[in-house]
């Protein structure tokens, strides 16, 4: 065995490890001095990026890879012949490898924009520190295969996520935003913590294809569904339980906003996760055994379309009337969720069965099903992207103006021009304007959408069109107008800053004009690690069926 | 209907403490609901691992004949080790919002949630 | 693994197709019409003349920092028509910590409700 | 907070020295007995914790710095990561136990059955609740003591 398999092999915790180690060291080495701290956080998720790219080509190579802690088997097989499945367990397939890439691209990015964003703070020690461990948990949720283990790392990111968004003590608002959220996502966390000791009671596992070959969907499976698709869309930011979204989005620095949309984006893989693999008998199986969960796998697609559709209308309409910057992108974050949830509702909605006379020959998914899916997963990469720059130049303004009311801006591009620039790029793609990325992805998810329902879509046109007003308005009413007196003397923001800002828009660029190099390499086979749940099942403990 | 009763118990304390959460004022009094629903959810996790009859799960004092009649005469210890690493985060949690509550106090003068509402539309 | 010939492919979406290069294509031959037909105008244009002064009714134009529209008027005329709904959605975003819960709780109900209702068919 | 009165720092003192070995015992023996490195660090903490409550919280701010207390509890996590480190270099695998049943200290294979508490049947485990238990009582420790100074802060306000 070479070296690069060995590290191939162990890739998948040292992803998670590596992160950690760094967090737990940042205290001590930022007492030698500031610049090797931040070279060394840099460096710890450099590495980590590197890890991330050799197991991604590995896994889109090869297919899905386990990694077993503490070594050995995973089945341990009694006298009785029981087989228990033990150990901790994370598995990677191509969905996984997805989120992990967008978690490092914008924990990566989000570093190097608050170099120079934080430099004048204090407590930066605990920053990098907190941050590091945030990135961990979030890669940690992404990575594993152990129901327990998710609510570990879900918890793990809850504190870090409250204590980040609480950094500006002296700021009122900022630590009543970190207590809301810190409030409803712990109880959350509790529903999710009851649903899997459900699980746990009914089959004796927590190890998620175990507990995916063995799912019956009786009437307490149903109930511990529930809890768990509550408790991960609550955390997504899905309406009506978004209304902590803004509020900690804009409050928390903007650095860590940019990070905290890849925490939130891990919840959403959560859901993701537990609807297409833990219970992929009930919405992924086209087996006729199942032929009586066809109705009720719709009409939960029906419920989450429903919601997606109000998602989107209230974040859009709520952006609307925001006059703070940062809280309004908080919002249109909102309403870019429930693009997504579109795309997973239009998919589960799309199941038939097919008759014959009076008898039933076939369970199908509909053509436009796979669309959707695909355009919800690609849309997950633009929304982090867009929204996150948006962040990112509210973040800038901020760092040059002192400013986040939209009242007291104005003519700013005067002085701030690649800031501008930037920004306009960010409004196009976040609205679905073409050639950008935004656009790729929403048409995926207005045509499938169509064949659904005609009116959802018009709906969902018509909301990306305020979208793109309520984003003029903050353009015209930030960027535009005459000279203000007090913004004279306001600068460029520095160059760290600029770079990450620019990162960004290159890769939306080349997102929004080359989408099927995104769709056919990364996006399709995601979808695919979705859609067949039982290749999920026999790679992860092979020999069970 | 002697081993529903820790069930009872459990639902009783989840819905005590969402009654905490949803209608008191007091800040504090909403970080006791919370505890008392994990309370109730750690204790749904022990209860779910108890054997009727089973020793401890703990090797030094197992009976000496547990090999041949394993894994009947153990209480699962699975569900143990959960609540024990549940319950140290509850503390983290716990520890984190009594530090926001004391920073809040002293920027809004009040602990009532109803007064806390600066982010709001 | 990647194939980097997919970069010049075109994005099926079922019925329809999307080619980010032949979009921008268009638009830039567009804009170069643009430009073409621009270039047709009338040349009498003077800089500094009554030409560019802009005509309000007749009345003195004002002085460029009154002329600044603030971020919360824009829109003051959608804002103002479509006020009862935006009223409904002001009461729902109470800001309230007990209520963000109230509605996970609510929403947690809804979904029990419809799921017992088709999961028992 | 002020200091109590002379009986109940006497007894504190009694008693501080049993809590701590009290909690250094469960930490030790956290692979044979219930508890571990967070029981146990638990149990120590609320020993020092007690001393705070009863000789007032303004001398302690003298004695114990907030940042050497996260340093140790830095190290306490590094100490657990570095042991799983070692799993993964010296076993094959992250978290291996890879002390177990080898060189001649823990060279015991552990049975079913009352074993009479073999200290070192345990191979790595020990070292992981021994770090996990420092990490404990560093961050308890912390904890309280923060918020100590932060309510003392108010008093001096008022």
């Amino acid at each position: 065995m070479n070296w690069f398999e060995t590290i191939t092999m162990h890739s998948p915790a040292l992803i998670v490890a590596v992160p950690l180690l760094a967090g737990f060291l940042t205290p001590l080495v930022s007492r030698i001095n500031d610049t090797v701290r931040n070279l060394f956080v840099l460096i710890m998720l450099s590495i980590t990026g590197i890890l991330i790219a050799i197991l991604g080509y590995d896994v889109l190579t090869n297919g899905i890879r386990t990694y077993v802690f503490g070594g050995g088997n995973t089945v341990i097989t009694l006298p009785s012949g029981l087989m228990f499945h033990v150990r901790i367990i994370f598995e990677v397939d191509s969905m996984n490898i997805f989120m992990v890439i967008i978690t490092i691209i914008l924990a990566i990015i989000g570093i190097v924009y608050s170099l120079s964003f934080m430099k004048k703070e204090d407590g930066l020690d605990k920053y990098y520190t907190i941050v590091l461990i945030l990135v961990t948990s979030t890669l940690g949720m992404e990575l594993t295969g152990d129901l327990f283990n998710f609510f570990v790392f879900l918890e793990i990111s809850c504190i870090t996520s409250c204590a980040l968004i609480a950094f500006w003590v002296h700021k009122g608002e900022a630590l009543e935003a970190a207590l809301k959220y810190i409030v409803i996502s712990s109880i959350a966390a509790l529903f999710f913590l009851f649903a899997l000791g459900l699980l746990y009671a009914q089959y004796n596992a927590l190890n998620m294809a175990t507990i995916a070959n063995a799912i019956q969907f009786s009437i307490i499976d149903q109930a511990a569904l529930i809890l768990i698709i509550a408790a991960l869309t609550m955390k997504a930011g899905l309406v009506p339980m978004h209304m902590w979204l803004p509020d900690s989005y804009g409050e928390a620095p903007p650095s860590i906003t940019f990070i905290l949309i890849a925490a939130t984006q891990a919840g959403l893989y959560g859901a993701f996760r537990v609807i297409f693999t833990l219970y992929g008998n009930v919405f992924n199986s086209i087996n006729l055994a199942y032929v009586n969960l066809v109705i009720t796998a719709n009409t939960i697609g029906w419920v989450l379309v429903a919601l997606a559709i109000i998602t989107i209308i209230i974040g859009v309409f709520m952006a609307l009337i925001q006059t703070d910057f940062k809280r309004l992108i908080g919002f249109t974050a909102v309403a870019e969720i429930g693009y997504i949830f579109l795309g997973i509702g239009v998919r589960l909605a799309s199941k038939y069965v097919q008759y014959s006379g009076s008898s039933a020959t076939a369970i199908a998914f509909s053509e436009y099903s796979s669309i959707a899916l695909n355009g919800s997963i690609f849309h997950i990469i633009n929304d982090c992207l867009d929204i996150g720059l948006l962040f990112l130049v509210a973040g800038a303004i901020y760092y040059a103006t002192k400013e986040t009311s939209l009242d007291k801006m104005g003519g700013l591009a005067r002085n701030m021009k690649y800031t501008t620039v930037f920004f306009i790029i960010g409004l196009l793609a976040v609205s679905g304007m073409p050639p950008f990325n935004g656009f790729a992805s929403k048409l995926m998810l207005y045509e499938s959408t169509y064949q659904l329902n005609p009116i959802i879509t018009i709906i969902a046109v018509l909301a990306s069109i305020l979208l793109l007003a309520v984003f003029v308005k903050v353009f015209y009413s930030a960027f535009m107008g005459p000279e203000q007196q007090k913004f004279k003397e306001v600068k460029e923001v520095p160059k760290g800053m600029l770079i990450a800002m620019g990162a960004v828009v290159v890769i939306i660029i080349i997102f929004g004009l080359f989408p099927n190099l995104v769709i056919n390499n990364i996006v399709q086979p995601a979808a695919d690690a979705l859609t067949n749940y039982t290749t999920y099942i026999s790679k992860v403990i092979p020999g069970v069926i | 209907m002697i081993f529903n009763i820790p069930f009872i118990a459990v639902v009783a304390m989840i819905f005590i403490g969402l009654y905490a959460v949803l209608f008191k004022r007091n800040l504090v009094k909403i970080v006791i609901g919370i505890s008392i629903i994990e309370s109730g959810v750690n204790l749904f996790l022990i209860t779910l691992g108890y054997r009727e009859g089973g020793v401890v799960p703990i090797f030094t004092s197992a009976p000496s004949d547990v090999a041949s009649n394993a894994p009947g005469s153990m209480v699962l210890p699975v569900p143990q080790a959960l609540t024990l690493t549940s319950i140290v985060i509850g503390v983290a949690v716990l520890a984190l919002m009594l530090s926001l509550i004391m920073h809040i106090y002293r920027h809004y003068g009040t602990l009532d949630v109803r007064k806390m509402r600066r982010l709001k539309e | 693994m990647f194939s980097f010939e997919s970069i010049l492919e075109t994005l099926k979406t079922g019925s329809g197709f999307w080619d980010p290069l032949i979009w921008v294509i268009i638009a830039a031959l567009a804009f170069l019409l643009i430009y073409v037909l621009r270039s047709f105008g009338k040349k009498e244009f003077k800089e500094k003349t009554e030409q560019t002064q802009s005509f309000l009714s007749g009345n003195p134009e004002y002085e460029k920092e009154q002329m600044r529209i603030k971020g919360s008027n824009v829109y003051w005329g959608f804002i103002e028509t479509m006020k009862w709904a935006f009223n409904i959605l002001r009461k729902i975003h109470t800001g309230n910590a007990s209520d963000y819960v109230l509605w996970l709780i609510i929403v947690m109900g809804f979904l029990f409700i419809v799921v017992f209702i088709t999961g028992a068919l | 907070m002020s200091e109590m009165s002379k009986i109940v720092r006497t007894l504190s003192n009694i008693t501080f020295p049993f809590i701590m070995v009290f909690g250094l015992y469960v930490i030790a023996h956290g692979h044979l007995t219930p508890g571990g490195g967070f029981q146990g660090g638990a149990v120590a903490a609320s020993g020092c914790v007690m001393l705070i409550v009863a000789y007032g919280s303004t001398w302690i701010f003298e004695k114990i710095k907030v940042s050497r207390l996260s340093a140790f509890e830095s190290l306490g996590a590094l100490g657990f990561i570095g042991v799983a480190f070692f799993g993964l270099i010296f076993g094959g695998y992250f978290f291996n136990n890879f002390l177990v049943r080898t060189g001649i200290l823990f060279n015991i294979i552990p049975e079913t059955g009352f074993t009479g508490s073999e200290f070192n049947t345990a191979g790595v485990l020990p070292l992981m609740n021994f770090a996990v238990g420092v990490k404990v009582i560093a961050g308890v420790f912390a904890i309280v003591v923060v918020m100590a100074y932060a309510s003392s802060l108010k008093e001096w306000k008022q």
